[in-house]
């Protein structure tokens, strides 16, 4: 037996959670592009999209966040903090592979030095993340060690019944059950199956790519050259990753007042890297295209024994020039054999 | 790589608030700030935590952060030194602040020289430029308690004798008598009534040839500076692992976050800024 | 022999013979549909070359290409008509010289390509000036007329609404062949002009300055719109501005290498409709 | 009760004809509305774009760009430069939807004082009935504002 929240109550348990003060958010398509944002109701939600084009991250680390005011008196300097609020959110309709990344990137964020922009939203939301039952061309989870129902960074994992009609679900953490008992009368009991989950084939052998990239003698390999010739050093794959975590930090205002603001920034950019004295030590791009990879699958893992790709395909999907994560490890490993 | 010490904090980017309590001019562009918290709690953490080698992020509100290491010594902790060329945006800004204004701090940062280590050795500083300051720091961390190491030599060298900085202390440690001290200018680089020594860093300090027994190296200056004295270093006799330099990459947060000043695996802000020879060796010099 | 197959032993030739060093074209992408920018410097690697009418994107930009052409050599490159206008803008404005470029032109008709007669820059004049007419006669996009018809605070609403989406990834400017500043204006930051934060206060000022400083540049390839992750509906505001160029001083991009950057030149009864 | 609105406005004038003329205007003692603050420039060919959307930035409710007529530039031909940009510019500012009397181009010579009071009396009328720069003024507010999330 098992626990069955049926679409046609999904209404009820948005109104239930906003009640309760709950703020909700989930996955809105708008003019062609989709991404996760606070709703009033389920109808605001498109419960189809396999994935959405951006991620999950927006959510914890907006594109510009605002993090301090200040104003400037005579001998005075006063500052005040942005701190996100401590309202729960509850983020339904999550994908397996966006929920995993906000998991990596957890550890990236409380390493020694813990950001509380991000933990704050980490520790007030609850993500319900839904089980993929299709998948597309660019999909990859399955390459990187998860897969369609991973339940790493979820709260609560829904199942889609095979009747299309509601959810299994599972919950996961502390969190997630505490969510689920303010609709518990909505969950039904039953045995109803799941519907298959998507199969989403292995493109490359992440191992033997992990033990090419470890190698000293491959870091100024031509290959990086040859793989990364056409990319055009956009910022897309990073800001659409949604482990990507880099930022930049600047001012707005003037020397009277203004804000400092964490902004999104990118590794591919050229400038993201280039010393004031004009030396750039990732002057090139390629090398600033070996540094992404390098970073997900060989720096981050170093750090905190887990890779920063979940394999959601957005890289490879979104970018102008047909490159990505695909590409390259698919290479490394026809390389490495 | 010595342990990177972490000092409490509850927003890691919110900086400290401190006084400029004296400015004073190097070199062309070159200037030094003495700093002072505005807070004591501010002072105390600092006090707490501040080992010789750590960096901050000096800031002034509308225009930013920039990354410079502390120049002062770990044995004089109630204020901080650091010294800057005019720049970028932000050390434009900070070189206009004047005497009384107050800018932003965050840090320390990083890890630091492990001092304690260099106790009954030699020391070897060599520094060109603009990077005497983070030298200068561990100078005076020994300075200050000379007993506890034995031959200090200390090869400094700029473009011009203009260049050169910190030219009182320069002076002080010339006179001390128990200090070594070696200073150099590029060709054409000298003035009239210089009487020092003309000639690159690596050129100058194999003249000078310091005996590698025994002896820690401490090197801080431009990428193209320390390539060549490395190669110096080696040609002596010194072994990597007793060779100390700093790295220095650009940086925004400071804190092992925003992700550009990394060298291979190893981020210079949370695993440095200090490195042995032997420790950089092993990064991909490509990165660097 | 299908175009593709005429394209590839031209490319062979090229390369077999020493005339170019390097063609830039199309190759097959991720999926069936996809294809993307290959650079092939041997003969023998021509059959990866692809062309069909999925190859659209305008590859002109990877000309300059940091010391590309530094050494003299040739490099041949696939272009749509767009792309040869690109090229002529390159030109006048001193970033190549079309000398150095051999064309490997084409067109898409519906879901046909066609080649192009030609191998210089200038020997696609023909059919550039055909296409200016086009553009003259072209009816609007069917979304700039229902702009235009607006009122200003609908169309506020309306680009206050796009750009609040955009998150200033800058693919719209890497994609661009004509943005080729080796620094961008809001790189710079003494003086920070316009706000680099991706606030929808930030994102108006990057498009409305990047839709400026390609006021009378901008080819319409649609690199840009194409590129956009969040869909901005870029080809609306570069092609207003071709509109503007074109009725108030008869100017069209990349009409030939001798054309002069309009935004730089100017004549002395040019219209003036506004100025108090 | 609040305060009547009072129009920010930045006129960005070539020192050699409009600002000339802002001066005929302020020894003849014509009277002109204290609501514009003016920004000398060499000559209106070194008015950029930014510049307008930077005044915009900061708050202003109307900006006015004001040079040599055609012919009288200082530099032979600057405004003739500029009367292109400010072409596209304003086909830009329309098309986005900035309102037509918030951006405003004229030619001031410096014998035309009398002309440069009328103009900023009139476009400072044409703001205050317009009232402040809400779409902008909103835009602004939102960089000042919390994360949505």
């Amino acid at each position: 037996m098992t626990k069955i929240l049926y679409s046609d109550d999904l209404t009820t348990c948005f109104s239930t959670w906003r009640k309760e003060g709950i703020m909700t958010f989930g996955p809105v398509q708008e003019a062609g592009n989709s991404g996760f944002r606070e709703v009033q109701d389920e109808k605001e939600l498109d419960m189809n999209l396999i994935l959405t084009s951006r991620t999950l991250k927006e959510l914890f680390f907006p594109r510009t966040e605002p993090m301090l005011s200040y104003s400037i008196g005579k001998q005075q300097i006063e500052t005040s903090e942005f701190l996100p609020s401590e309202k729960p959110c509850i983020i339904f309709g999550a994908r397996p592979c966006d929920a995993a990344g906000m998991a990596m990137d957890d550890e990236l964020f409380n390493w020694d030095y813990r950001d509380e922009y991000w933990f704050r939203r980490r520790s007030r939301s609850v993500i319900m993340t839904i089980a993929c039952s299709t998948s597309d061309d660019f999909c990859m989870c399955t390459s990187l060690g998860l897969g369609p129902d991973s339940a790493k960074g979820s709260d609560v994992l829904l199942r889609p019944l095979a009747s299309g009609k509601g959810w299994l679900v599972e919950e996961l953490t502390e969190k997630g059950d505490k969510a689920l008992q303010s609709i518990a009368s909505l969950l039904k009991e039953g045995t109803e199956e799941a519907a298959p989950t998507a199969e989403v084939p292995v493109l490359f052998d992440l191992e033997a790519c992990t033990t090419w990239l470890a190698d000293p003698e491959n870091f100024e390999s031509h290959f990086w050259k040859e793989i990364s010739e056409r990319c055009i050093g956009c910022g897309t794959c990073t800001y659409l990753c949604p482990t990507c975590h880099c930022f930049d930090i600047q001012d707005e205002g003037d020397t009277y007042e203004g804000i400092r603001r964490k902004n999104w920034d990118s590794c591919s950019f050229q400038l993201f890297t280039m010393h004031t004295s004009g030396h750039n030590p990732r002057n090139t791009q390629s090398a600033r295209w070996r540094q992404r990879i390098m970073h997900k699958f060989n720096y981050f893992s170093l750090k905190f024994s887990v890779n920063s790709c979940t394999g959601c395909g957005r890289c490879t999907r979104e970018c102008p020039v047909d490159m990505g994560v695909r590409e390259t490890l698919q290479a490394i490993s026809t390389l490495q054999k | 790589m010595t342990d990177t010490i972490i000092p409490a904090q509850n927003n890691i980017y919110r900086p400290a608030v401190m006084k400029i309590a004296a400015t004073r001019n190097e070199a062309p562009g070159v200037q030094t700030l003495r700093l002072e918290f505005q807070d004591p709690a501010d002072q105390e953490k600092f006090a707490a935590v501040y080992r010789t080698g750590m960096f901050g992020l000096y800031g002034i509100y509308g225009e930013g952060e920039s990354t410079f290491c502390v120049a002062s010594p770990e044995t004089r902790k109630d204020y901080i030194e650091c010294t800057f060329r005019q720049s970028g945006r932000v050390t434009t800004a900070l070189a206009s602040a004047e005497e009384g204004d107050l800018i932003t701090f965050r840090g320390p940062y990083g890890n630091r020289f492990p001092i304690e280590e260099f106790y009954g050795k030699n020391l070897l500083f060599i520094a060109g430029g603009i990077a005497l300051p983070p030298t200068r720091s561990v100078i005076w961390s020994c300075l200050d308690q000379r007993d506890k190491f034995g031959k200090i030599t200390i090869v400094y060298g700029a473009r011009t004798v203009a260049d050169l900085v910190y030219k009182q202390e320069l002076d002080e440690w010339a006179e001390r008598g128990d200090v070594e001290l070696v200073l150099t200018v590029d060709p054409g680089g000298e003035s009239p009534d210089w009487k020092h020594r003309v000639g690159f860093v690596p050129t100058v300090l194999e003249e000078a040839a310091p005996a590698p027994g025994n002896c820690i190296a401490v090197l801080c200056g431009p990428p193209i500076m320390i390539k060549f004295t490395l190669a110096s270093l080696k040609k002596l006799g010194f072994e990597e692992a007793n060779v100390y330099t700093t790295l220095e990459n650009r940086m925004k947060c400071g804190v092992g976050k925003c992700g550009r000043c990394n060298v291979g695996s190893v981020y210079v802000c949370k695993e440095g800024p200090v490195f042995t020879a032997e420790e950089v060796s092993a990064m991909p010099a490509a990165d660097l | 022999m299908s175009i593709q197959e005429q394209y590839r032993s031209r490319a062979k030739e090229l390369l077999g013979e020493g005339s170019v060093k390097m063609v830039i074209g199309y190759g097959v992408g991720t999926t069936a549909t996809r294809r993307r920018p290959i650079f092939i410097t041997s003969p023998d690697e021509t059959d990866r070359l692809v062309l069909d009418a999925s190859c659209r994107t305008n590859l002109a930009g990877y000309l300059l290409r940091e010391g590309l052409l530094a050494d003299q050599k040739s490099i041949a490159v696939f272009l749509l008509p767009d792309g040869v206008r690109a090229l002529n803008i390159l030109a006048a404005e001193s970033q190549l010289a079309t000398a150095q470029i051999v064309v490997l032109g084409f067109e898409i008709k519906g879901e046909e390509v066609k080649p192009l007669e030609g191998t210089a820059a200038g020997d696609f004049s023909a059919i550039i000036a055909e296409r200016k007419e086009q553009r003259k006669a072209q009816p609007s996009h069917e979304m700039a007329v229902k702009l235009e018809e607006m009122t200003p605070a609908e169309r506020f609403a309306f680009w206050e609404k796009e750009f609040s989406r955009c998150i200033k990834c800058y693919a719209c400017r890497a994609a661009c062949p004509m943005c080729w500043c080796r620094r961008c204006v809001v790189d710079n930051n003494q003086p920070q002009w316009v706000n680099t934060s991706s606030h929808t206060l930030g994102n108006l000022e990057w498009n409305l300055v990047r839709a400026f400083h390609l006021a009378g540049r901008c080819v319409e390839c649609g690199n840009c719109s194409e590129a956009c992750p969040v869909n901005i509906p870029l080809h609306l505001l570069n092609g207003r501005m071709t509109d503007e160029v074109l009725t108030a001083f008869d100017h069209y991009p990349g009409a030939d290498e001798q054309q002069e950057p309009v935004l730089a030149s100017f004549r002395k009864d040019d219209p003036e409709t506004f100025i108090l | 009760m609040s305060e009547p609105f009072e129009p920010k406005i930045v006129a960005f004038v070539c020192t050699y004809c409009t600002y000339a003329g802002a001066d005929l205007a302020g020894t003849s003692r014509l009277k002109y509305p204290p609501n514009v603050r003016i920004v000398r420039l060499p000559c209106t060919g070194r008015i950029s774009p930014m510049f307008i959307l930077k005044a915009f930035q900061k708050g202003a409710d109307g900006v006015l760009v004001s040079g040599c007529h055609p012919g009288d530039c200082h530099f032979d031909h600057g405004n003739y430069h500029a009367r292109r940009r400010w072409t596209a510019f304003n086909a830009l500012l329309q098309f986005t939807g900035v309102p037509e009397e918030r951006v405003k181009f004229s030619w001031i010579s410096a014998a035309e004082g009398i002309k440069f009071a009328e103009l900023i009396d009139s476009i400072t009328e044409e703001i205050r009935t317009a009232g402040p720069f809400e779409q902008y003024h909103k835009l602004i507010a939102e960089t000042g504002s919390a994360a949505s999330v």
